[in-house]
């Protein structure tokens, strides 16, 4: 799997520091133009919270609609980095290391932008202190932590500090690198941060298994983060699309799929922008697309489970709703792209190694993954709410209006936004894992075959 | 397993639907007594009007012997509420009288509480309130001004329960059965909502309460309401109204 | 601070020998090191093994966000008694999730202070050093108490074919 | 590093036993003759249980036919063994799926409890015999079968798990040809004249082990779909479909997953006997005994979370449904089996196989494997003893209106445990006389592939990767 390449060090970190040591030509202009797509953003929230949510599309009963699908949209791709860089770290999976840093930036950057979907959301935006961080005794009230809206900040505030810090940890060696290479208040900022790094073998060590030992911290986290989410909607009893006790195992594995397709959409991008083809090679996405048929495949089966246990009962409501769900405009159109797109276009595609290793291709396939994850999300959430009660004073519809719309586009271009400012002063790949890899594999020969192999340290 | 403990009140609605007529005037009484905006038509047309207490109609049975059956339905005050314990600022709780009450302040508008209701009786304020000039006089001084980006309901005439007990109080006696009326009961023409309490045994709504005709809405959520409905009945048919609104 | 001298090589097999030549010369483990810009295989130049107590700091961490997250959670419910939904006051199921965050929480900073503290970071007079390490050259550096024997450790390093030797 | 070292008995240093092909082959082939005369107590002992506990199932399917609710234990025994019989072949696929090393040596061990699938059909058949038809009373119970034929779970059930069996056996004799060709030319007696049979003219050239690698392949993968169908089935329409009202989407997957944490603890028992009784110890490194145990670690980590996310939907949800489903299965009697379920399956072996020293030896893993099969036993006996309780004339209700009396087991019910149990270990201990316990060519395979190299002045081992 790994074709070993003798790379110079001197040449990898040329390479790797391209976005810091100098700047690519593309990088002002794309970055000016994000920028002032998130000011308008920004602009549009700030008009929503000060004339009120009239301006959204959302009726009775539709109370939750665009924006908290795409909040756990957002929180779906967040758990890229953690699947990419614990799991694989934890399973010693070699072709994961050029990754791993992109990863879990996404996961932050991510988490960044779908925290603010509820707040924003909330109808008084300006008291959501006393629901995120309320634990004052003034008011002598405190939050209802029987409340899932109380799991859910706890949750994901703690996997975006675990991450974080995660990030901030396997920075170091690099960090020290940028600090030998650059001069004046960079190298300032650099031997700051770097913490004084020098690469001795207690550092080293350090690296190696506080790496494992965070992975395996953070492991159960991720697995809670997004269960505590569909919980949001599971536990709501009264709404037939959402009380599944599949919901939290489901809501998991599909965004293991979507985030792990958002890394390959990312990878494809910084091999193109920043023309690392000697460190993101067609090995790497041959790797993420296997691991992808996988998860992909366990999550079809996890929509089986689901769709089956909702018809299992056979009470009227919930066949109704499904019909709905799956055979009314415009939901069918809606459905039938989301399965086109979630599995049957793109799986099929990446059975063949032709398409695994083809990163034109697999850049489009993961973006047709997400689209579909997105209408997933969708599909589960907004006619779950829009079904025909036995009261038709309640039926109606839920259109998203042009704001929602707006907010929407605005949460893309902010994290891509943060991204490219993140590669300004921070290196994607992370150069010492690279170097390591180039430390690690060798080759034996068993008879005339030249078989790539791993060293593993006998401890 | 609820563990709500009550004192002598436990606040609940009869609703005989035998007796509905469809009139609206709970409706109209409603929103005067509760300083609801007036539903103008194009929040009628974004499903955004607020109305505490509505009646539903349903046709049965087909065009030449079709029937109107009415039943008004307004937050039903559960045990099990699920809007309940959602909430993550406890803006809505069930209180020591069984009434599941909201309390604006605290409100900070996630509306998680209106996708758990089944009966979909909770509304959000989307826009600052409005009145034209002429009603401003007209607002009910006892009842809170919602603002923008809230939620409201029933709220079983609160304020007139408070009235009531604090006039008894001072009175030192016991209130009265049918001394706390809501808007919508005692603007009822035929009597067919009917509030009383019932912890008293011999109140009216508990005597009511006995009839076999009795039922709740959409039992099979076990949300345990506090407000009972009678069955319609109907000489030739033997459906009545409340399978009608239950699923099926 | 003491004297320190550094030898730079580029073949890591080189710098192996002279950290051997630096036994043999009588240096104690600890008082040299070797400085490598990846990490190696342990123990691949004959390096004194580090000792580290990382596994105790999460273990320590997550015993005080347990104890905390109990009192938060229970203590929050019983200051102001609401039943909602006909739950009980003290719902232990919706409890355990925040304590199970919470837990892992400060179990996960633990560790990254765990991960500095025992890595010696930070750090900012980090002493002797060569840019060069982090382009794949190795340094080996050696602390003295007395400054008689730099030179028998200057000798060795130049056997072992040292490139280069820096005094600080 | 914590990374998959090849470590060693003795101190981890030491290199890899690099023995000759010639000498593996040997010594592992001599392991199928000359059994120790404990072995053959046990073996009678067992075999006598396993007649007994068949026995008895025929008495009580003669006596209690009748009944349905009578029949939980059994159905729960089913259950049980399809777990260990079933989940304990995937050990050996999924990890030769990610081709790693360690696993090579003991694939042959756990795909000799595909055998014991027999047992499992021994148990069911009655059990088929019993189950209620779909149609009671007029009234179409719960299920996944919303239009199908009347006896569709019977048929289907029964079909799957034999196809299991066949595709187990099919998995274990494709991966075992060239072991019996070295039968053939290392062995005598019968079992050289059976190798002859089997190994069908295997000489190892380049195009048979191409087809050798393609079928383990093919069969490992339909193993795996049938599995999870097995469990599916089985636990929908003999569990949930049991009690009116329940429906638990994740159970299935629930199922699974603990099926897989009692293969994988029946592998590591297994293991251990081998290892100590037939001086394996060359060839049955505790490395494989650190990544089973990283694998149970995992597994028993994934039972609560299943759990939790079922039980905290139906704890907020309170329909009647809801609260009937957690009456009958967490309250009364069952709410002591609950807990012991809990504490076995989930927290005494988290505690035991949090440590690293555990999961490096044996003992304690073959400790906490024992626990981890205890608390699978109670735990579903604590699901599917209360899901048959319910009388035959209300499974077809919307949901349960009254909870049946918790039923205890009766004499038949414990002489059939007992028989399934002992039969599943009688088969695994037979089969072992007929065939070397580690694959031989995997054994050869693994040295081939692991060598330990000197890297600079310090010891590591080199692990090819090949595609």
């Amino acid at each position: 799997m790994q074709q070993r390449r003798e790379l110079d060090q001197v040449y990898t970190n040329r390479k790797l520091l391209n976005g810091q040591l100098d700047t690519p030509k593309w990088w002002l202009p794309t970055v000016s133009i994000l920028g002032v797509v998130v000011l308008i953003g920004v602009i549009v929230i700030a008009t929503m919270i000060n004339k009120g949510l009239g301006v959204t599309g959302l009726a009775r009963p539709v109370f939750w609609g665009l924006f908290i699908t795409t909040f756990v949209f957002w929180v779906g791709i967040s758990h890229a980095g953690i699947m990419i860089s614990a799991i694989l770290r934890l399973t010693q999976a070699e072709w994961r290391r050029p990754v791993t840093r992109a990863a879990e930036l996404l996961t932050v950057f991510s988490l960044l932008t779908a925290l603010v979907f509820p707040l924003i959301h909330a109808g008084r935006p300006w008291r959501i202190a006393y629901w995120i961080m309320p634990y004052d005794v003034a008011r002598g009230i405190y939050p209802n932590i029987r409340s899932p809206l109380i799991m859910d900040p706890v949750a994901i505030s703690t996997y975006l500090t675990g991450s974080t810090l995660f990030l901030y940890i396997a920075l170091l060696p690099d960090l020290g690198n940028l600090r030998d290479r650059t001069t004046g208040w960079k190298n300032a900022m650099y031997t700051v941060l770097s913490l004084g790094w020098r690469g001795n073998p207690r550092q080293w060590k350090m690296q190696t298994v506080g790496g494992i030992l965070l992975s395996a911290l953070m492991l159960p986290i991720f697995v809670s983060v997004h269960s505590i989410v569909s919980w949001d909607f599971a536990i709501a009893s009264a709404v037939e699309g959402w009380h599944s006790t599949i919901f939290a195992p489901y809501f998991v594995i599909g965004a293991v799929h979507s985030g792990v397709s958002a890394v390959v959409t990312m990878m494809a991008l910084m091999r193109w922008l920043w023309k690392w083809d000697d460190f993101i090679r067609p090995e790497h996405f041959d790797a993420l697309a296997r691991l992808l048929i996988v998860v992909a495949t366990g999550w079809l089966a996890f929509t089986f489970l689901e769709l089956t246990f909702a018809l299992y009962g056979q009470d009227a409501p919930e066949i109704a709703l499904r019909e709905m769900q799956m055979f009314q405009w415009p939901w069918n159109a809606l459905f039938i792209v989301f399965f086109l797109t979630a599995y049957a276009i793109p799986v099929p595609m990446w059975l063949f190694k032709r398409v695994r290793t083809n990163i034109a291709l697999m850049f489009w396939t993961s973006i047709l993954v997400n689209i579909g994850m997105w209408l997933e999300r969708f599909l589960i959430i907004v006619p779950g709410l829009a079904r025909r009660t036995p009261f038709v004073y309640t039926w109606e519809a839920y259109r998203p209006s042009a704001v929602e719309w707006t907010i929407f586009i605005w949460s893309f271009a902010w994290v891509t936004f943060l991204m490219l400012l993140f590669s300004k002063f921070f290196p994607l790949v992370p150069l010492f894992e690279q170097k390591e890899s180039q430390v690690f594999t060798d080759d034996v020969m068993i008879g005339r075959a030249k078989i790539p192999a791993i060293v593993r340290e006998a401890d | 397993m609820t563990t709500a403990e009550f004192g002598t009140h436990n606040w609940g609605m009869v609703v005989d639907v035998d007796k509905c007529i469809g009139c609206n005037a709970c409706v109209i009484a409603c929103q005067a007594e509760n300083n609801i905006p007036i539903n103008t038509q194009d929040r009628v047309e974004r499903a955004r009007s607020i109305s505490w207490i509505r009646v539903e109609r349903y046709w049965e049975g087909d065009f030449p012997d079709a029937k109107a059956r009415f039943i008004p339905i307004m937050c039903q005050h559960c045990e099990n509420a699920p809007c309940e314990p959602v909430c993550p600022v406890y803006a809505t709780y069930h209180n020591s009288e069984g009434m599941n009450v909201q309390v604006y302040n605290r409100c900070v508008g996630t509306r998680y509480c209106a996708n758990g209701c089944p009966y979909i009786v909770r509304f959000f304020n989307y826009w600052e309130p409005v009145w034209p000039e002429s009603l401003r006089n007209h607002l009910n001084p006892d009842v809170t001004v919602r603002s923008r980006g809230i939620m409201e309901k029933c709220s079983f005439c609160v304020h007139r329960i408070r009235r009531e007990s604090r006039n008894a109080r001072s009175a030192g006696v016991e209130i009265a059965d049918g001394a706390v009326q809501t808007a919508c009961s005692s603007a009822c023409p035929t009597s067919a909502l009917n509030f009383g309490n019932f912890n008293d045994p011999d109140s009216k709504v508990s005597r009511m309460k006995e009839d076999k005709r009795h039922h709740t809405l959409l039992d099979q959520f076990g949300t345990d309401p506090n407000v009972i409905y009678l069955a319609k009945i109907d000489a030739d048919k033997k459906v009545g109204a409340g399978e009608a609104a239950t699923h099926g | 601070m003491s004297k320190s001298i550094l030898g730079l090589f580029q073949q890591p097999e080189t710098a192996a020998d002279a950290m051997d030549g630096l036994k043999e010369a009588g240096f104690e483990l600890g008082t040299f090191d070797v400085l490598t810009g990846t990490p190696y295989p342990e123990g691949a130049f004959g390096e004194y093994v580090p000792q580290h107590r990382l596994f105790r700091f999460p273990a320590f961490g997550a015993i005080i966000g347990f104890t905390l997250s109990v009192f938060l959670t229970s203590v929050t419910q019983l200051a102001y008694p609401m039943v909602t939904g006909g739950k009980p006051i003290l719902s232990i199921f919706a409890m355990l999730i925040i304590m199970y965050e919470m837990t892992m929480l400060a179990g996960v900073i633990a560790t990254v202070i765990g991960i500095i503290f025992e890595s010696r970071l930070p750090n900012m007079q980090p002493g002797i050093y060569d840019t060069r390490i982090t382009e794949g050259w190795i340094g080996v550096v050696i602390t003295f108490d007395d400054e008689s024997k730099v030179a028998d450790a200057e000798s060795v390093l130049n056997k072992a074919g040292a490139l280069e030797i820096k005094h600080a | 590093m914590a990374s998959q070292a090849v470590a060693y008995e003795s101190e981890h240093h030491a290199p890899p036993p690099n023995v000759d092909a010639d000498l593996v082959a040997r010594e592992l082939i001599a392991t199928t003759t000359g059994a120790s005369g404990r072995f053959k107590a046990w073996t009678w002992g067992l075999g006598i249980l396993s007649i007994a506990g068949i026995v008895a199932l025929i008495l009580k399917f003669i006596d209690q036919s009748d009944d349905s609710t009578k029949w939980g234990y059994v159905a729960a025994m089913v259950s049980f063994l399809l777990s260990v019989a079933g989940g304990a072949p995937m050990v050996a696929m999924a990890p030769v799926m990610a081709k790693a090393n360690w696993v090579r040596p003991i694939t042959r061990i756990a795909s000799l409890f595909s055998f014991a699938g027999v047992a499992t059909l021994i148990m069911l058949i009655p059990l088929v015999a019993i189950l209620p038809p779909l149609v009671t009373e007029g009234a179409r119970r719960r299920t996944v079968w919303y239009m199908a034929p009347d006896y569709s779970p019977h048929f289907w059930t029964t079909l799957s798990l034999v196809l299991l069996l066949i595709t187990g056996i099919a998995l274990f004799y494709s991966a075992a040809i060239p072991d019996f060709a070295s039968m053939r030319d290392h062995s005598n007696g019968w079992r050289q004249r059976l190798g002859k049979r089997l190994a069908r003219g295997w000489v190892g050239t380049d195009a048979q082990w191409r087809t050798l690698r393609m079928r383990i392949g093919m069969f490992g993968t339909f193993y795996f779909l049938i599995l999870v169908f097995v469990n599916f089935l089985f636990s929908t329409d003999f569990g949930q479909s049991m009690v009116p009202g329940w429906r638990d989407a994740i159970f299935p997957m629930y199922h699974t997953v603990s099926g897989f944490q009692a293969g994988v603890a029946g592998v590591v028992i297994a293991l251990y006997f081998s290892r100590k009784y037939m001086k394996l110890e060359k060839y049955i490194h505790l490395d494989a005994f650190w990544s089973l145990g990283r694998l149970l670690f995992a597994l028993t980590l994934l039972w609560i979370y299943f759990f939790y996310s079922s039980f905290i939907v139906f704890w907020y949800g309170r329909s009647e449904n809801d609260i009937a489903t957690l009456d009958l299965l967490i309250k009364g009697p069952m709410i002591y089996a609950f807990f012991a379920g809990m504490i076995l399956l989930w927290f005494v072996p988290w505690w035991i196989l949090i440590w690293n020293k555990v999961r490096r030896g044996t003992t304690m893993m073959v400790v906490g494997s024992f626990i981890i099969l205890l608390g699978l036993l109670i735990d579903r006996i604590r699901t599917f003893v209360p899901a048959w309780s319910v009388p035959g004339d209300q499974i077809h209700e919307k949901w349960l209106k009254v909870i049946p009396e918790t039923v205890w087991p009766d004499i038949f019910d414990i002489l059939i445990m007992a028989g399934g149990i002992s039969l599943v270990a009688f088969i695994v201990m037979m089969m072992t006389r007929v065939i070397p316990v580690l694959s031989v060519w995997q054994v050869q395979e693994f040295n081939l592939l692991a060598k330990p190299i000197k890297y600079i002045k310090g010891h590591a081992t080199l692990v090819a990767k090949p595609d």
